[in-house]
C-alpha cells in the first residue's frame, strides 16, 4: 500500500493519524490490513472507551457485598446464604434505530449472554427506553417494534422482563436510545471469570455459525469488494433467542460439570475483542484459526471472521483433557462447538489461516486503547434557560382535567400495554410484578429476594447535567426502598452526545459528577456498566441521559411494598421531600404537559436527608410495619396518590384541612404547584388506621416532616374542592393503549 | 407418583413445571426430546416455552421429536396428559387435541393474569377444582387463538370438552376456550400456566388445583 | 455432487379461516395513502433446496402447513 | 365494478442476513425422518387483491417488506 491509500485506510476504519503512529509505536512496523482491523474495532470508542474511560474513574466500585466491580462481564454483589447477583446494563442504540425490532432483541441478546459469561443463570431483564413524541410516525414505529424486539427475544429465551421504564421527547426523534439490564443468579463459590490461563488449553467456540453480521466499514477498501460482495454485506445482526437458549443451557452445563477455565461472550468486535481481553487479562496470548471457524457464508475473509459481530456464540478456554465432554455437550444442545485455537506464552492475539500466520499484535495494546480528556467547559445554554415565571403561568380552572391530561400524557401513562408484551414470570420468581416501583424476585430454597429497578431523568440532566445525574441514583434508591429492598450497587449506561463537543463532554463529566456523589452518599457502589456517545442526529443531541440500574436485597422477601392501596379506610401518609426550596414546577411533567414548556432549574437533590427518607420508608416496610408505599415522582404527589388508587382499584380522599395546608404551604398560595410540584426525596404511605400510632413513631425519630393526607375508599378520587373524579374515569385515561 | 416433564430444544417452563410438580407431592421426570422413553411415568406435562424457537409454526415441530412418539402412544393408552401452552400448541399439532392455536387477535404476545372458569371436572387435571370455580392463572403467549370449525366447536361444547374458559377474553379464542380436552377426556390443553401460580408469595397457589387433580385422580 | 432441486411452497391461511394478520395490513393501507385494496392475506414462503422432490409432499402435509387452518401449493422452481 | 387484480408478494430474508428459522427448520429435518434437504429459507407470503398494480412496488418498499433485512419480488398472478 503507498502512504496515501494507508491512509485512506486507517481513516476509513476509523482511526486517527495520533492513533495510527500510536500503532506504529506499539508493534514497531507498519501493521497489515487485518492487524489494522483488529486495532480500529478494540480502539472504537464502543470497545475502548476512549473518551469515557478517565471519567469512570471518578465511580466509587468498592463495597463490603462487591464480589466482583467493573472490568468483567458483569458486577457482582453478595446476596447472602451463598447466593450471588451478576448484573449489567448495555445500549443497543444505534441497531436500534436502524432496525428496531432486530436491534432491540439482539440487545436483550447481548446482555444476557454477558451475564452467562459469568457463570449466572439470567433470572431477570429491564428495559429503559427513550423515543421521540409519539405523534410522529416514525417514533411510533420504533417504539412498537423495539417493544416488540425485547418480548420476542427475551420471551423465548425464558428469562422474565420484570421492569423498566420509557420517556418520550423530542430530544429523542431520530435517535431512540434501547438500554437492556441483565440480573443473573449465581453460586459464590460458581462465579467465573473472562481470565484465558494455561498454556496449551483450547479456545472453543461455542453457538451459533458465524456470517458477516455487524462487519463495518463497507466503505473501505471498495475497490477490493466486488460489487455482489459489497451488498452481501450487512450491518444488520439478527436475533436467534432459541440458539440463545440453547447457548444458555449448554453453557450452564459446562460449568456445572466443571468443564470450562474461563469464559466469554461473543459481542462487539467478535472474536477479536472476546480473545485479545482474555488474552490480556491472563496475561498470555491466544491463537485463532479462522479457518476452524463454522460460516454461515462462503468466502469470508480471515479479517472479517475476527470481526464479524455474528450473535448467540460464546468463547470457552477448556483444558484438553475436557474437551471431549465439552464437544459432547455442545453436540446434545444442538449447537456450533469447535476448537478453534489455544492458550500460547507469547502475549499476542495471533490469526492463523490454512496454517499460516496472518496477523498478530500484543493483546495488551490491542486493551489500551488511547484515552483522550477533555476541559470541561460549562456550556452557555445553561445560562440561558429561562426560569419558570410562576406569575406568567396561569392556574388552571379545571383540575380534574388537568389530572386526566396528566395521567394520560404518554410520559405518565401506565406501561402495561408494554409490560403486558412481555413474559414477567417464567422461572416463577417474579413477586412483585411491573407496574410496582422496582420489581422483587425471590430466591428459591432460600428467604431471601432482590429487587431491581431502571430509571433516567434526561430533561433534568439537560437542565442541571450534575444534579440531574444525582437526582437519577437518588431516584433509583428511592424506588428500591419503597419496595423495601437494602439497595447494594448500581449498574449504569451513560447515553450523551458526542463528547468531541464541549457541550457533551461537559454533560457527560458534570453527570457522572453527580451519580458518583450520590453513590458515594447512598453507600452503593457501581459494579459495572457501559457507555454509548455520538447520540446526535441532525437534529442535534439527544438529552444526556445516564441511565442507572440498581439492586437490592431482602433478607425476608415476603416483606416488601408495593404503590397499590390494598384496604378501604387506610390512613395515608406523605413524608420526606426534601429540597431546601420545597416542590417546584421547574422541570415538571406539569409544565410540560399542560402548558408546553421545559424550563427551569429542577430543585437540588439533598442526597443526605434523601437517603434518611430512603431508609426510614424502607425500614418500616422491613418491620412490616407498612406495605403500602410509593415515591412522589414525576407529575407530583397527587399523581403519586392517584396511581396507588388506580393500581388498588380503589378511591380516596384527600382530608379537607390537608388540602388547604398543601395549597398554602408548598403550594405557597397555588393549587397547581402543591399539587403537580416536584422536589425529590417525597413519599406516600398507606396503612391500617391502628397502626397509625406505630408509624408515628417511627416517623418521628429522624424528625422527618410528614402529614396524614387522607383516607383510602370508595370510587372516587378527591382532592378538596379541586378534583373529583370516579376511578373509572381516571383509569381510562391512564390506562390507554400506548401503541395506539 | 411419578409426572413426566418434556423437554424440546426452546422449552423454557420445563423447570417450572418440575417444581410445581414437587410442590403437589409427585416425583418430577425428566423427558428429554431425544429419548423414546417415558421412563415408566404415570402422568406427562407438555411444559410451556418455545420449542425449537415456535419456527414455522410453534408445536409443528416439536411433534416430531422422539419423545412424542411416546407420548402418543401413551395418550391413546389412556395415560393422563397436560400440554400447557406450547405444550397445548404441541398437542394439536400432534392431533391428540382438536382444533390450532392461531396467532393473537391483536397480534401482539399478552402477559397477564385472567381470570378462567372450569368448566369441566372429570379430567384427571381439573378432578381437584369445583366445577363452575373461578380461577386466576397467568397467560403469556403469542399464539392462544383456539381455533376449530363450527362442527368441532359444537363437539367440543355439546360434549362438554371445553376445559377452561375465559372469563376475559385476552386472544380472540373461539368461544372464549381457553382448554380443551380430547373425546377420552384423559388428555387435556390449556393456556394458562397453573404452574406460575403455585406459591403464596407469588400472589396465589391456585394453579396447584390443576396439578394436583392428577393425584386425586389416581387416588393418591 | 447430486443435482439439488429448488422447491418453492406457499402456505395460507385456509378461506374463511381468521386471518388477522392479514387484516392488520389491509387495515394499515389507506392510512399511508394506499387505496383500492380489496383484500390482504399473509401466508407463509418456503423455499429449499432439496435432491429428489419424492417427499416435498409429505413435508408440506406433515410438516410445513397445518391442514386444520392452512393450505398449501409448491413446485419445482429451477 | 372495477375488475380487481390478484397479486402475489414473496418476502424472504436478504442475502447474507441470518434466517434463524430457516436455519432450525433444516436441522430439525433429519431427525423427523426428512433427508436430502440442503438449506430451507422461511419467509412471507402476501396476496392481495387490488384495483390497480401501480403502487404495489410502492406498497412493498414502504409496508410489506422490511428492506433493511428482507427482499421481496412481486407479480400479478390474475
Ligand atoms: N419499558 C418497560 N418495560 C417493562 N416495564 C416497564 C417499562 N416501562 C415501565 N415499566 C414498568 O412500569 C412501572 C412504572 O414505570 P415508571 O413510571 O417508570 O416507574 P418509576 O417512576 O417508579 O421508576 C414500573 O413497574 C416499571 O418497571
Ligand atoms: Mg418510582
Amino acid at each position: 500500500m503507498d502512504e496515501l491509500s494507508i491512509k485512506d485506510t486507517y481513516t476509513a476504519l476509523g482511526l486517527s493519524d495520533f492513533e495510527y503512529d500510536r500503532i506504529l509505536e506499539l508493534m514497531e512496523r507498519p501493521p497489515n490490513f487485518l492487524e489494522l482491523s483488529l486495532f480500529s474495532v478494540m480502539w472504537s470508542e464502543h470497545c475502548g472507551y476512549k473518551n469515557s474511560r478517565p471519567l469512570l474513574s471518578r465511580f466509587p466500585n468498592d463495597g463490603p457485598r462487591v464480589l466482583q466491580g467493573p472490568g468483567e462481564n458483569a458486577g457482582v454483589v453478595e446476596v447472602g446464604d451463598g447466593w450471588a447477583l451478576a448484573f449489567k446494563v448495555e445500549s443497543h442504540n444505534h441497531p436500534s434505530a436502524v432496525e428496531p425490532y432486530e436491534g432491540a432483541a439482539t440487545g436483550v441478546g447481548g446482555i444476557v449472554r454477558d451475564i452467562l459469561a459469568m457463570g449466572a443463570r439470567p433470572v431477570a431483564v429491564l428495559d429503559s427506553l427513550r423515543f421521540g413524541p409519539l405523534d410522529e410516525e416514525r417514533n411510533r414505529y420504533l417504539f412498537r417494534e423495539v417493544v416488540r424486539g425485547i418480548g420476542g427475544y427475551g420471551n423465548a429465551v425464558g428469562v422474565p422482563t420484570v421492569g423498566g421504564e420509557v420517556e418520550f421527547d423530542r430530544s429523542y426523534s431520530g435517535n431512540p436510545l434501547v438500554n437492556a439490564m441483565c440480573v443473573g443468579l449465581i453460586r459464590t463459590e460458581d462465579l467465573m471469570s473472562a481470565k484465558a490461563t494455561g498454556e496449551g488449553n483450547l479456545v472453543v467456540l461455542i453457538g451459533s455459525k458465524t456470517g458477516r453480521d455487524g462487519i463495518h466499514g463497507a466503505t473501505f477498501a471498495s475497490d477490493e469488494l466486488s460489487e455482489e460482495s459489497e451488498s452481501r454485506r450487512s450491518n444488520v445482526q439478527v436475533g436467534d433467542p432459541f440458539a440463545e437458549k440453547m447457548a444458555i443451557e449448554c453453557c450452564l452445563k459446562l460449568l456445572e460439570g466443571n468443564l470450562l477455565v474461563s469464559l466469554q461472550d461473543l459481542g462487539a468486535a467478535g472474536i477479536t475483542s472476546s480473545a485479545s481481553e482474555m488474552a490480556a487479562k491472563g496475561g498470555v496470548g491466544i491463537e485463532i484459526e479462522t479457518d476452524k471457524v463454522p460460516l454461515r457464508e462462503s468466502g469470508m475473509e480471515p479479517w472479517e471472521i475476527m470481526i464479524s459481530e455474528s450473535q448467540e456464540r460464546m468463547l470457552a478456554i477448556v483444558e484438553p483433557d475436557d474437551i471431549e465432554k465439552v464437544l459432547a455437550l455442545t453436540e446434545r444442545y444442538g449447537l456450533v462447538g469447535v476448537v478453534v485455537g489455544r492458550v500460547a506464552g507469547h502475549g499476542e492475539l495471533r490469526v492463523i489461516h490454512d496454517g499460516e500466520v496472518v496477523g498478530g499484535v500484543s493483546a495488551g495494546h490491542l486493551a489500551d486503547a488511547p484515552t483522550y480528556e477533555r476541559e470541561v467547559v460549562r456550556p452557555k445554554y445553561l445560562d440561558e434557560i429561562p426560569k419558570v415565571n410562576l406569575n406568567k403561568l396561569p392556574e388552571p380552572d379545571d383540575f380534574n382535567e388537568v389530572l386526566l391530561k396528566l395521567l394520560g400524557s404518554p410520559n405518565l401513562r401506565s406501561r402495561h400495554s408494554i409490560y403486558e408484551q412481555y413474559d414477567h414470570e417464567v422461572q416463577t420468581n417474579t413477586v412483585v410484578r411491573p407496574g410496582a416501583d422496582a420489581a422483587v424476585m425471590r430466591i428459591k430454597g432460600t428467604k431471601r429476594g432482590f429487587a431491581a429497578t431502571i430509571d433516567g431523568r434526561g430533561r433534568h440532566c439537560y437542565l442541571d447535567p450534575r444534579g440531574g445525574g444525582a437526582a437519577t441514583v437518588a431516584e433509583a434508591y428511592g424506588n428500591l426502598s419503597c419496595v423495601g429492598a437494602e439497595p447494594v450497587a448500581v449498574t449504569d449506561c451513560l447515553n450523551f452526545g458526542s463528547p468531541e463537543k464541549p457541550d457533551g463532554y461537559f454533560q457527560l463529566a458534570e453527570c457522572i459528577e453527580g451519580m458518583a456523589e450520590a453513590c458515594e452518599v447512598f453507600g452503593t457502589p457501581v459494579v459495572s456498566g457501559n457507555v454509548s456517545l455520538f447520540n446526535e442526529t441532525d437534529r442535534g443531541a439527544i438529552f444526556p441521559t445516564p441511565v442507572v440500574g440498581m439492586v437490592g436485597i431482602f433478607e425476608d422477601v415476603s416483606r416488601h411494598a408495593t404503590p397499590r392501596f390494598k384496604r378501604e379506610g387506610d390512613m395515608a401518609v406523605a413524608l420526606g421531600g426534601v429540597g431546601s426550596e420545597g416542590v417546584s414546577l421547574a422541570g415538571s411533567e406539569y409544565l410540560s404537559v399542560v402548558h408546553g414548556e421545559g424550563s427551569g432549574s429542577p430543585p437540588e437533590v439533598n442526597l443526605a436527608v434523601e437517603k434518611k427518607v430512603s431508609d426510614l420508608v424502607r425500614g418500616m416496610v422491613r418491620s412490616g410495619l407498612i406495605d403500602t408505599a410509593h415515591d412522589i415522582s414525576g407529575g407530583g404527589e397527587v399523581v403519586a396518590v392517584a396511581e396507588m388508587a388506580l393500581a388498588g382499584g380503589v378511591g380516596f380522599e384527600y382530608e379537607e384541612e390537608e388540602v388547604g395546608r398543601m395549597v398554602e404551604g408548598q403550594g405557597r398560595g397555588r393549587a397547581d404547584l402543591a399539587f403537580f410540584g416536584e422536589e425529590s426525596g417525597g413519599f406516600v404511605i398507606a396503612f391500617p388506621e391502628e397502626k397509625w400510632d406505630d408509624v408515628q413513631e417511627a416517623l418521628g425519630v429522624d424528625g422527618i416532616a410528614y402529614d396524614t393526607i387522607g383516607e383510602v375508599g370508595g370510587d372516587r378520587f378527591k382532592v378538596g374542592n379541586f378534583i373529583d373524579l370516579p376511578l373509572s374515569e381516571m383509569k381510562e385515561a391512564y390506562e390507554r393503549d400506548l401503541f395506539e | 407418583m411419578n409426572i413426566g416433564v418434556t423437554i424440546f430444544p426452546g422449552s423454557n417452563c420445563d423447570r417450572d413445571a418440575m417444581r410445581a410438580v414437587e410442590l403437589v407431592g409427585a416425583t418430577p421426570v425428566q423427558l428429554w426430546h431425544a429419548d423414546p422413553d417415558l421412563k415408566n411415568v404415570d402422568a406427562v406435562i407438555v411444559p410451556g416455552g418455545f420449542s425449537y424457537g415456535d419456527y414455522l409454526r410453534p408445536g409443528a415441530i416439536a411433534r416430531f421429536a422422539s419423545v412424542m412418539g411416546e407420548v402418543e402412544r401413551f395418550a391413546n393408552a389412556g395415560g393422563p396428559v397436560l400440554g400447557v401452552c406450547n405444550g397445548f400448541q404441541v398437542l394439536t399439532e400432534a392431533h391428540l387435541l382438536p382444533g390450532a392455536l392461531l396467532q393473537n387477535m391483536n397480534l401482539r404476545f399478552v402477559s397477564k393474569r385472567v381470570r378462567v372458569r372450569v368448566e369441566a371436572r372429570d379430567t384427571p387435571w381439573t378432578a381437584a377444582c369445583e366445577s363452575g370455580e373461578e380461577l386466576m392463572l397467568p397467560v403469556a403467549h403469542n399464539e392462544g387463538n383456539y381455533f376449530a370449525d363450527a362442527d368441532t366447536l359444537a363437539r367440543l361444547e355439546d360434549e362438554s370438552r371445553v376445559v377452561l374458559r375465559y372469563l376475559e377474553n385476552p386472544n380472540g379464542s373461539a368461544n372464549d376456550i381457553a382448554g380443551v380436552c380430547n373425546e377420552a377426556r384423559n388428555v387435556v390443553g390449556i393456556m394458562p400456566h397453573p404452574e406460575r401460580v403455585s406459591d403464596d408469595l407469588l400472589g396465589s397457589d391456585e394453579g396447584l388445583k390443576i396439578l394436583r387433580s392428577v393425584l386425586v385422580g389416581a387416588g393418591v | 455432487m447430486p443435482e439439488t432441486l429448488k422447491i418453492r411452497v406457499l402456505v395460507r391461511p385456509k378461506r374463511g379461516i381468521l386471518d388477522p394478520q392479514g387484516e392488520a395490513v389491509r387495515g394499515a393501507l389507506p392510512a399511508l395513502g394506499f387505496d383500492g385494496v380489496k383484500t390482504v392475506h399473509v401466508g407463509r414462503l418456503i423455499e429449499m433446496e432439496v435432491e429428489s422432490a419424492d417427499e416435498v409432499e409429505a413435508m408440506c402435509e406433515r410438516l410445513l402447513a397445518n391442514p386444520t387452518v392452512e393450505e398449501y401449493e409448491w413446485e419445482v422452481v429451477r
